[in-house]
């Protein structure tokens, strides 16, 4: 049942490339990847079609979110799962009806992302013996096409699988075939931050899957949400970086012919950083797509709240929830994806995951319609971001001689592309950031990526600032200290001016 | 492996468990501290933890398990130490231990009845176990000596 | 005991004039005044002086905010006050250790701040007797100097006396004797916000005495802080109106001696706006303090939450709470006035009344050091705003010849000077704001005020579009739906996009 | 006051209460409906409430309060009432009646007992107010005529 099987097969039939893989060849990968789990044989594609067909447009992801481009909405959507099926009906709902959910979630438990479906079932037994949920998510494979309907009928809203894995080929299927009309993952990000020994071309393999599957949808007259989700290690990742490894995705997909691509960035906590991140990746995306002629794919952008170590104190994280669901819309994203003041609890009660979206939904309202077009400080640093994100673009397209599946490969394992803190073995992860003293994310090392040496100049300076004022010694210490720095207590955060 | 460091510490990330930021700071900062840790990483199976502590003949092993399954992870963990022959080294855990907000007292009690020497809570940082791990690693190697 | 039978004896001895109070004509009113109530006779200017100067720095209002403004740091001050003294400790001690707040608040109830000591006096023994406040804030006249010195003793934080009234000589003498070091009101200010029957006249008279109390310390070498509150009736009231009266309040202190004068402005719960105003406010009292001759008064900036109808929903209102300090910050306040979820459900309890200053805390941290200079859409209306302080500005103090105690009088009897929604019957309310379509305040109808052409006719156009959009009738329903606006349920406020 | 009006109504704010915007609204409102409104304006006290329902020969007195105090400012209204002749004379009351978020079922009790005939919690819009308010008015003048 392990995954490597099947992309072990896939690479002596296919080399690594971009290619889009050939119907046929497609079918044939389909059904023996459906036969490795019982239920995957319950997948019939053009029924599985007639029943997206049959449902509300309101219900299909795709159509939502170009309804939100169109005018200028930022949507909802939380994370959330739970094992069992009443307690995941029961979160889903109170997401829609208390927390005014946009996109309804189903996160997957970790053993499912893994494909232990066998751990899966026992972890989804005991969650039912005990009646709490045991898993971290919703077993969907365990669960399976008719149940996950079940749910699909009861709400009404889109429903996105958020299944943070490399190995997306079962989940995938199961989830669109249940209904499901979004699945968040790709190859790059996901295998770079959710795994340890697997490789990036096998990542990247398993969600050219993906995408050709979204693609077979399409020509049966189905439009899917995929998203890509450049939150990677969710540790400090700076703008550059994630909008580097979201266009190198969305040209992935693309050429698997997928035309509706959503990319997420994770905030970094810093105003004009983040909106300025928003835009940069809205424009960077679509220019590397028309450079490489995919000039029809729609490529709207999420905005993440933060992803790294929040604060235990509620009063302190629900700051960070407004601000994420503000900044979101200044930025110009059509999606946040909201988190709770529970994040440093521990996976938030349906309650406090409803009230985080409330609390976001205000954000959003309360940002008007502002943007920072104009504003100097957001125009210098959108600059300096894309002067980053091409320099090495350009040299990692360069380096797969115009394949970029090959080109990423090659620039992960030469340290051209890499992630911070990320537990892939094939990652080098020597790229330190670290906030400077305005807030902003700067890159303190840039291990072997081939920043430009201006911005990285630029950065070291800002950085040596803060290492000065804080008299913290300039190395791997600024960057630890950048990890807790937001979920430090608010007296050690702000102090009483005068005791400082 | 000489006598000079202050004990000799397996860490990783049980199960499929990717959160590596904790750990890799923790296992960092006991590496400063003096101590030596054969850091086994993310998605870390129980097996693997117990093997390296075998070979490494370690005094501690230091578990995290932030993602909410360890629950389900670390059932068992104790036995398979004892059947492995280290039935007395110290095992810790840390992190996110189960589903959602529990009672943190509860938790710590399921951790300790199911083996673990000690269990601590979200918002742990290195300096709150170095002091209590040398300690506890002082009073294991002055037992393993009364006892031979 | 009225306090009318004070004003009417000065309007015989004193006729209105922005003249500072001669020194020994002032220790007769002193006098008078204090005979009025019992505890009155207990102040001892010189003994209380010393006290004051006995205090460590960090309980002096005056030092704190300058600290403030030279560090750039924007201090967060709640509002609260409880009848008994003993609720009273318990809820400072609260806002001090899990608030942080830097200046903790003492508001009297509104019987105090009618001079009704009697009826004070009631309300607290019925409170005692109930162990629950039946009074809406904290007696202080009824409590009396010990008691005052007593709380001060106890907490490590200035305090400011929060009396909303046009009569403060009781409160005033009895706070600043008891060792607090603030006081917030003034003459125009409150007058127009809190009085029925109370003429602007003798509002300002009252002020003046309070000023000249400050200025009386000043000269024993005892900096107080004295502020000026121009959120008027928290009612949608326009950046421009805040801040003309912001200035011509300022004035009349500078006449009477104070140095140290904080202007306060409500937000308008639009970004730009709100950053706007607090930089124009800035700007132009300076300016106009300048032209006057008066060249060394200090005078920080405090934004103020929303003063306006706020939504019942605790998650709604956290994002009005946490904006309301990220704003100020942005903005460029050096305080911000803090409210709480529980600001539409009732006066909060200590802990909601901490939390709010923990939200707000953190809201302020989150906008780390960046400002809206440079950015167009900010500069246009700031400009707007400057444009519309000075035009009136200029006319009221041509009304006065020169006096701006006569031009501010004569300035509300014709209309030239107004305020929205005030209960004053000096004053012609006939000026009407409402939000436009972009979420900007603006004038539907300005009444009498002579405001620049351009600018009403802009604010104009942008209200037609929302009368437009929003199927309102141009006219007072919409400025009405815009007092309701921000207390309206989420799911009104910003339906799910495919409703609307 | 001819009888084609819905009803003669007496509105203000209580006490030393400012809080004039609800109340200007309400008021305006009631109008808009068909009632004659007395509008009282802000920091009326209790007397001139009933003074100005006796002049007008009032259905209803609207009292508001929303500082917080109203529980003091209110002790005795009824009877005030009933002592100048007006001892059928509905009252209502709307606002935020007491000092903090108490539970509104306890606070319309009290308001009940100390003579209320209807009390309002905060969040009330014109729109909940004027078709109970018409039928309490009809209800009223029915029982007089039969009195009568
Ligand atoms: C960053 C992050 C991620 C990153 C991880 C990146 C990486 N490769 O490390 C990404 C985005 C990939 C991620 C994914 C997921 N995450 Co996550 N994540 C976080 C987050 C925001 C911060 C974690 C962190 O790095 N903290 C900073 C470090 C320094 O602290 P730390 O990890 O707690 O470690 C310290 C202490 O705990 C202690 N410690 C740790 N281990 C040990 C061991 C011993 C022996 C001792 C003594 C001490 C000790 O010392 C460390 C150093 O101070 C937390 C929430 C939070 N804390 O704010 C959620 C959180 C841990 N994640 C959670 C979950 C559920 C997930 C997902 C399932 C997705 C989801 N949210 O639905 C996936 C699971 C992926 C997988 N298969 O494991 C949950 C766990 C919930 C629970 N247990 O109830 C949390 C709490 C969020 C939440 N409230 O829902 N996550
Ligand atoms: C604006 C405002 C002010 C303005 C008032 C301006 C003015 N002249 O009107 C200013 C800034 C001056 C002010 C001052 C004070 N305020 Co104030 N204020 C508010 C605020 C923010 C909005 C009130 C408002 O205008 N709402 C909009 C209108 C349309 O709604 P409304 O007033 O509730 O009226 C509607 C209904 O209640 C109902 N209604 C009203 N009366 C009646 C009567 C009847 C018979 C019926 C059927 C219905 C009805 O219909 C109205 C129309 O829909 C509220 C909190 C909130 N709601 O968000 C606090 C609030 C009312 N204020 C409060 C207090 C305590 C004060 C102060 C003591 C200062 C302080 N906060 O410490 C002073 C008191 C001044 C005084 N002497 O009265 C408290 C009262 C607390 C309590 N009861 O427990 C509140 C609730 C804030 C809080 N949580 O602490 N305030």
């Amino acid at each position: 049942m392990g995954n490597a099987t099947i992309t072990d097969q896939d690479s002596q039939i296919r080399p690594l490339s971009q290619d889009k893989i050939p119907r046929d060849e497609f079918l044939k990968m389909r059904d023996e990847n459906l036969a490795r789990w019982s239920c995957g044989g319950d997948v019939d594609l053009d029924e599985a079609a007639a029943y997206h067909k049959a449902m509300v447009p309101e219900k299909h992801h795709a159509h939502v979110s170009r309804h939100a481009v169109a005018t200028g909405a930022c949507l909802t959507q939380p994370r959330g799962g739970f094992a069992t099926l009443d307690m995941h009906k029961d979160l889903l709902q109170k997401l829609e009806v208390d927390g005014l959910a946009d996109i309804l979630p189903t996160t997957t438990d970790s053993y499912t992302r893994n494909e232990r479906f066998g751990q899966a079932a026992d972890g989804l037994t005991a969650s039912e013996a005990k009646g709490r949920s045991l898993l971290n998510g919703f077993p969907l494979v365990n669960h399976g096409i008719d149940r996950i309907r079940e749910i699909v009928d009861q709400v009404n809203r889109p429903i996105i699988a958020l299944t943070g894995t490399a190995m997306p080929r079962m989940t995938g299927e199961i989830a669109y075939a249940g209904g499901m009309t979004g699945y968040l993952g790709s190859g790059i990000a996901y295998t770079t931050s959710y795994t340890k020994e697997f490789s990036i071309a096998d990542g990247i393999r398993n969600y050219q899957y993906l995408d050709r599957l979204a693609a077979l949808y399409l020509e049966k007259g189905v439009e899917l949400h995929r998203r890509q989700p450049s939150f990677l290690t969710g540790t400090n990742v700076t703008p550059s970086i994630g909008i580097m490894v979201a266009v190198l995705d969305a040209l992935l997909a693309a050429e698997q012919g997928v035309k509706h691509y959503g990319l997420e960035l994770t905030q970094v906590m810093h105003p004009i950083q983040d909106a300025a991140s928003i835009a940069a990746c809205k424009d960077l995306v679509q220019e590397y797509l028309h450079r490489a002629g995919h000039k029809d794919v729609f490529t709207p952008v999420s905005s993440l709240h933060w992803m790294g170590a929040w604060p235990a104190n509620r009063a302190q994280a629900s700051a960070m929830v407004v601000y994420g669901g503000f900044i979101a819309k200044v930025g110009g994203a059509h999606n946040v994806t909201t988190k709770s003041t529970s994040e440093a609890l521990g996976i938030p009660t349906p309650e406090y995951n409803a009230e985080g979206l409330v609390m976001s939904r205000m954000g959003i309202y309360l940002a008007r319609d502002f943007t920072f077009e104009g504003h100097p400080e957001y125009q210098l640093e959108k600059e300096m971001i894309e002067l980053e994100v091409r320099t090495i673009l350009d040299k990692v397209l360069e380096m797969g001689n115009g394949d970029v599946a090959k080109g990423a490969t090659a620039a992960f394992e030469a340290g051209v592309m890499d992630v911070p803190w990320s537990p892939n073995r094939g990652c080098q992860s020597l790229i330190m950031p670290a906030r400077d003293d305005k807030g902003y994310l700067r890159i303190l090392d840039p291990g072997k990526m081939p920043f430009p040496k201006d911005t990285l100049r630029y950065h070291r300076d800002q950085l040596q600032q803060r290492a000065d004022n804080k008299g913290i010694t300039f190395g791997p210490d600024l960057a630890i200290d950048s990890v807790y720095e937001l979920s430090e207590e608010m007296a050690k955060l702000m102090p009483y001016p005068l005791a400082s | 492996m000489s006598e000079v460091n202050k004990g000799v510490l397996v860490t990783g990330v049980i199960g499929s468990d990717t959160h590596i930021v904790g750990n890799r700071i923790l296992s960092r900062a006991l590496e400063q501290e003096g101590f030596r840790v054969v850091s086994l990483g993310a998605l870390t199976p129980a097996a693997e933890f117990v093997e390296a502590a075998i070979e490494t003949n370690a005094d501690a092993i230091l578990v995290s398990s932030l993602y909410g399954q360890g629950e389900l992870d670390c059932d068992g963990f104790r036995d398979l130490c004892t059947e492995a022959g280290l039935s007395d080294i110290l095992l810790y855990i840390g992190g996110y231990l189960v589903v959602g907000d529990q009672p943190w007292e509860e938790v710590r009690i399921r951790f300790r009845d199911m083996g673990f020497d000690r269990a601590f809570p979200p918002g742990t940082r290195p300096s709150d176990v170095t002091n209590v791990l040398e300690q506890d690693i002082a009073a294991r190697r002055a037992d393993a000596k009364q006892g031979a």
